[in-house]
């Protein structure tokens, strides 16, 4: 089972710069393209998302990254396929899913969850499904073996954060600042802060992201605890330049320019 | 796919609908709200201040009108509960006063909203004026376009409308906008939301404040008709004044309680807004509810000639009421409520917005339908007057308008 | 020349005013409604019907708002008679409701009006439409311009609306249009004139209709705040809404009555509608009042930024307080007007038509005049809403809408 | 005095075609050359009117009169000086002057009545003065010696007829429809009626006017006792014909539709 993934990347490592990829952004094809970059490039776990019209939690550079994908007739089971590839090319690479909420209501969560795994996801992640409301599929998780993240905020008070920490067992996924995703430059100090705090308090492993773009958060996330950093907007950005710069073609453009965001990002990582 | 699970919310549950189906980082400030409507919206000193306002600054209670004219043309006794005339033009200042007074007792110095038709926007932004708030409202841009007059209103009372670009640049995408801005800025903003949607406790907090359209018609009602109205009719968008005039008559069995969805081109067309009648249980903006959506769980652009009814989910407390069967849905299309539209306004000199357009049309082939005896009396909430919706009228129907401007001149 | 005869009229005066000046074919006419106004209107049916129609169709009572945020601008105490939100939008629609009954009690099925601003002839559409008229209004071409969202309003209550394009092509000139036809019609047809002008018995009818407001008004005054009002404040155009709301404090010779009269351009550049101020005694419509007029009599063309203020002449009941010093007329700029206007929606939340705006201008600079010592109570007719003024607004001076539309969006 | 005229015009006649002419229409001097043009082709009267912005008793044709009128600047000084020069031209022909109340109003009562006088005319009609307001002018037009006359209309009760009738001491203007005026065609049958009937009750001189435009109209008028047809938008239609025909020039234009217009009118009068 995938999820064997993810403890075994957090046995052999304390720091994984993960990239954030929406699936099928800008096309099926270059989507896996930009994963196997990635990885090539260092990248030793992936987040991924399924593209949804409406993610309200997320900002405009990721909403735009979904409109693409969408254009692009990513739907879920497309997306599904995707990670299907990802993964046979890849398969000790975790693949941490983050998908709306409504498109596993829509699908069923067992369903959902079971088609999950067998596409190589190691771990579930819905940001729009508080704790609280979570209980059904947190139980689907756990049936079908499918890793569950939570996402917390710097406004999640301590005990909330021991309470969130519990209840995953693949990662508790750190928002970095109070707002929705999206890059931004500074702050190392505030995030620095923010991480050591949060992750001094739990055993299980903290993800870092919304807003990271340099080297030096990244290594602050690090050096404050931190085992997972996902870069999202600032390579969404990176993918939004390759599409504007002409015409698609098999994704060279994009690749590039993704590659040059990303590989100095990788370079954080204590070697 | 299509077989959604069976999901059911602990908070703020309207059965199996309603809940708190957002990021973890709103816990925080909807937790304070939920805090501030158990002990500020309780308390007297609210309940004083809110009456106050209504009475003084909005001028409530509004009328309760007999239409005899409208009522021949449907062969049934037609009573208008004359939201229309709340300042602001439409029944959604009731909830904005509301609101208004919470956001200042909670501290809050600046509000954000959504809004479609460009009414609850202009609510808010008056609030905002009045109560001194930093106001900034998010509109869909093609709203924008659709609703300018408003807009312009909006902006006179010091408010910075922002358009929406993204998606299908209409309100559902307005309400994304405006989350995320809540989310980043939730230690002085309120989130000042325009109809009994969202997560908990919006749904319970919004209906709150409009019950009182209800109570009001029920005792106008008593004192000037008698007995029960037969049925109770609304349109439905989110469903703010559906709910404010249903409440009151929900424990009536024999009232019937009416929802008018936007059937636009019709619902085998898809371009429609009727979410109770061809919605799917899913979650939207924070809420389990039903929803216009495809098999996969992507939110459909819905379609309505009334940008205020252009939505593709609706209050969960509706869905509720639906599955228990004490409220019945139905639909409309743009045409029949254009058509009803230009009818009050030629039978009873009142211009109704094209969302109660769409109550008014329902009751004119409500008879024929067979849903009520010939004569029978209903109570139908005009929820707004139809200022805003001239332009759009005049673009899309004006050569309806017969001998418009037709020179009739003196004889000479 | 210029040394007007001194003409006292017989009938209907007020003082050395008012009268009737009009053509021996309209005496039949004005025979058949002075008789009606004495018997018909004063009847207890007739009563009963007005009330019962001004508060179920029109919303009566309105409110009585305090406005903290601009009294604290003006250093006084502002309430405000709020007739905007009266059905139809202004205070007009109290004079149509009873001209509107006496109309079909005398048996006439067409009404005729002539309407500068529109809101009259709203009014006017609103109330045939209800009450099955055949309806007429004459707007000067100019104003069918300047005023175009109230043109769609009537036509859609079905009214036929005739741009009037001779002469000044604005209100004048739509009451010339309006006599021919009343002259030729006036068998069938009643003239629904718009406010406290005309001849006799037009400027008692016409005020008496709206004597509610000030009726109204006096009573929540005691009601919320007490004492009297240290002024009555209100914008004269023809003067109606000010007489309506004076009336009731004629007689209480301690509370100052204010009107307040278009200055347009200043009353120095001559493009004004200062009647009062800068009139003389002339025959206009029917009556003797103060007239603008040039040394030979003919009329001038007034200026106002407000359509509905935008008059040569006025109800000469004004022109009787003025003599007699019971009431005291001053004037402001447009400029200070749509200056008021814009102050009065971004602190109070409500938009007031260009009308009243003057009014509320006035009282932004009163206390430095001299008028009244700071925190005077002050009660002001706020007689119409904005929306019929948007377009104008953003024609003219829409580049002073500070950040409007500005992109203030959510970080990202 | 002129007013001497008038009594000696019906001295002479029982039938009067007087044209209605707005002094100053198009032109100070065109409008005197249409007066002496209208009297040379037989008028033995003149209805003639000072140019009112706001002519409510009056259509659209003759308010047109007025507004050209103004725009030629005949203010009533101008008026007064054209009657002057007709007067001195022609100083038997009775004039009769119409004129808006506020117009008299302005200059003061007593001070237009003496320079009516002074520049020929007969008698005054202020068209929007009722009788019941009108005491202050008919005295005072006693005082200066000036003719005075009131307007009645088809909806005139015999009763007010009569006591208007016995008011005045020029003639007794009859609108011969319900309605401002304006050239209208048929209805000579109706008109013969409410003249025969006004006239047989009174004592006066009845003037008709309001719509007179055809030869069978007037002979119709005076058969029924009528002593003045008045002849007002129909000359002015005729008046505006030719203005709009060209340039103005000296008026040849205007003088030829006129004289085509008026001259079989005249040839109503029974020789
Ligand atoms: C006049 C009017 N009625 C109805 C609605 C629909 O909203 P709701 O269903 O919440 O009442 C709107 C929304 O803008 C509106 O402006
Ligand atoms: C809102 C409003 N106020 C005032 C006026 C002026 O009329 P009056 O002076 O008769 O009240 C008008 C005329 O149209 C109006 O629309």
């Amino acid at each position: 089972m995938s999820r064997a993934n993810l403890a075994a990347a957090f046995a052999a490592s304390n720091q994984h710069v993960s990239p954030f990829l929406v699936l099928g952004d800008p096309t099926p094809e270059i989507s896996f393209q930009l994963a196997k970059a990635a990885i090539e490039l260092g990248a030793t776990m992936l987040e991924v998302g399924i593209a949804f019209g409406d993610p309200s939690a997320d900002g405009l550079a990721i909403q735009r990254a979904n409109l693409r994908a969408m254009n692009a007739k990513a739907t879920t089971p497309v997306a599904f396929s995707i990670m299907k590839r990802i993964h046979a090319a890849f398969p000790t690479i975790p693949m941490n899913l983050l998908v709306y909420g409504n498109l596993v209501h829509a699908a069923g969560f067992e369903r959902f969850a079971r088609e999950a795994v067998e596409s190589g996801a190691s771990s579930l992640l819905v940001p729009d499904l508080m704790f609280e409301e979570g209980e059904e599929l947190r139980a689907v998780c756990k049936t079908v073996g499918l890793g569950h993240a939570e996402l917390v905020g710097p406004l999640s008070e301590p005990k909330r954060i021991r309470k969130l920490a519990a209840a995953v067992d693949a990662y508790l996924y750190l928002v970095a600042f109070q707002g929705v995703t999206g890059a931004r430059t500074g702050a190392a100090d505030s995030i620095r802060e923010l991480v050591h705090r949060t992750a001094s308090g739990v055993e299980v492993p903290v993800c870092v992201g919304f807003g990271l773009s340099t080297r030096e958060q990244i290594a602050a996330v690090f050096e404050a605890g931190a085992r997972v950093a996902v870069v999202g907007s600032y390579l969404a950005t990176a993918i939004e330049a390759g599409v504007n710069a002409g015409p698609l073609g098999d994704g060279a453009q994009v690749l590039a320019k993704f590659r040059a965001a990303f590989a100095p990002l990788v370079g954080a990582v204590a070697q | 796919m299509s077989q959604e699970s069976i999901l059911s919310p602990r908070k703020g549950a309207f059965g199996a609908y309603g809940g708190r189906y957002v990021s973890e980082l709103l816990v925080p400030a909807l937790n304070e709200l939920e805090e501030a409507r158990r002990t500020i919206v309780r308390s007297s000193a609210f309940k004083k201040e809110f009456r106050g306002m209504l009475r003084d600054w909005a001028g409530r209670p509004t009328a309760l009108t007999y239409a005899p004219n409208f009522s021949k043309l449907c062969n049934l006794h037609v009573y208008l509960k004359r939201e229309d005339l709340l300042h602001g033009g439409a029944h959604k200042t009731n909830n904005v006063v509301g609101q208004g007074i919470l956001a200042k007792r909670m501290g809050k110095t600046r509000i954000i909203a959504e809004t479609g038709a460009g009414q609850h926007g202009v609510a808010t932004a008056m609030i905002g004026a009045r109560m001194g708030f930093e106001t900034v409202v998010y509109m869909g841009a093609r709203d924008v376009e659709r609703q300018a007059p408003n807009v312009k209103r909006m902006q006179l009372c010091g408010c910075t409308v922002v358009p929406v670009t993204t998606g299908s640049q209409t309100l559902k995408d307005a309400i994304n906008e405006a989350l995320r801005d809540w989310t980043a800025n939730l230690g002085n903003t309120h989130y000042l939301l325009g109809t009994v949607c969202g997560p908990d406790p919006f749904p319970r907090l919004v209906r709150d404040f409009h019950r009182v359209i209800g109570k009001e018609a029920r005792a106008q009602w008593a004192e000037s008709v008698g007995d029960l109205p037969r049925a109770v009719v609304a349109c439905v968008g989110g469903g703010s004044n559906a709910l404010g005039i249903f409440k009151a008559f929900v424990k009536d069995a024999g009232v019937d309680l009416v929802g008018v969805e936007p059937g636009g081109h019709g619902l085998e067309s898809g371009a429609h807004g009727a979410t109770l009648l061809r919605g799917t249980p899913g979650l939207l903006h924070g809420a389990r509810t039903s929803v216009l959506q495809d098999e996969f769980g992507q939110i459909l652009e819905p379609h309505s000639v009334a940008a205020g009814l252009d939505y593709p989910g609706v209050g969960p407390e509706h869905a509720y009421l639906r599955d228990t069967g004490r409220a019945r849905y139905t639909s409309v299309t743009d045409d029949e409520a254009i058509e009803a539209f230009e009818i009050l306004a030629r039978t009873e000199g009142i211009i109704p917005a094209f969302e109660p357009a769409h109550a008014f049309a329902y009751l004119m082939k409500a008879v024929a339908l067979g849903d009520y005896e010939a004569g029978a009396k209903i109570l139908v909430n005009c929820s707004g007057r139809g200022d805003k919706d001239l332009d759009t009228y005049r673009k899309l129907y004006g050569h309806r308008l017969a001998g418009a401007g037709a020179k009739m001149g003196p004889l000479s």
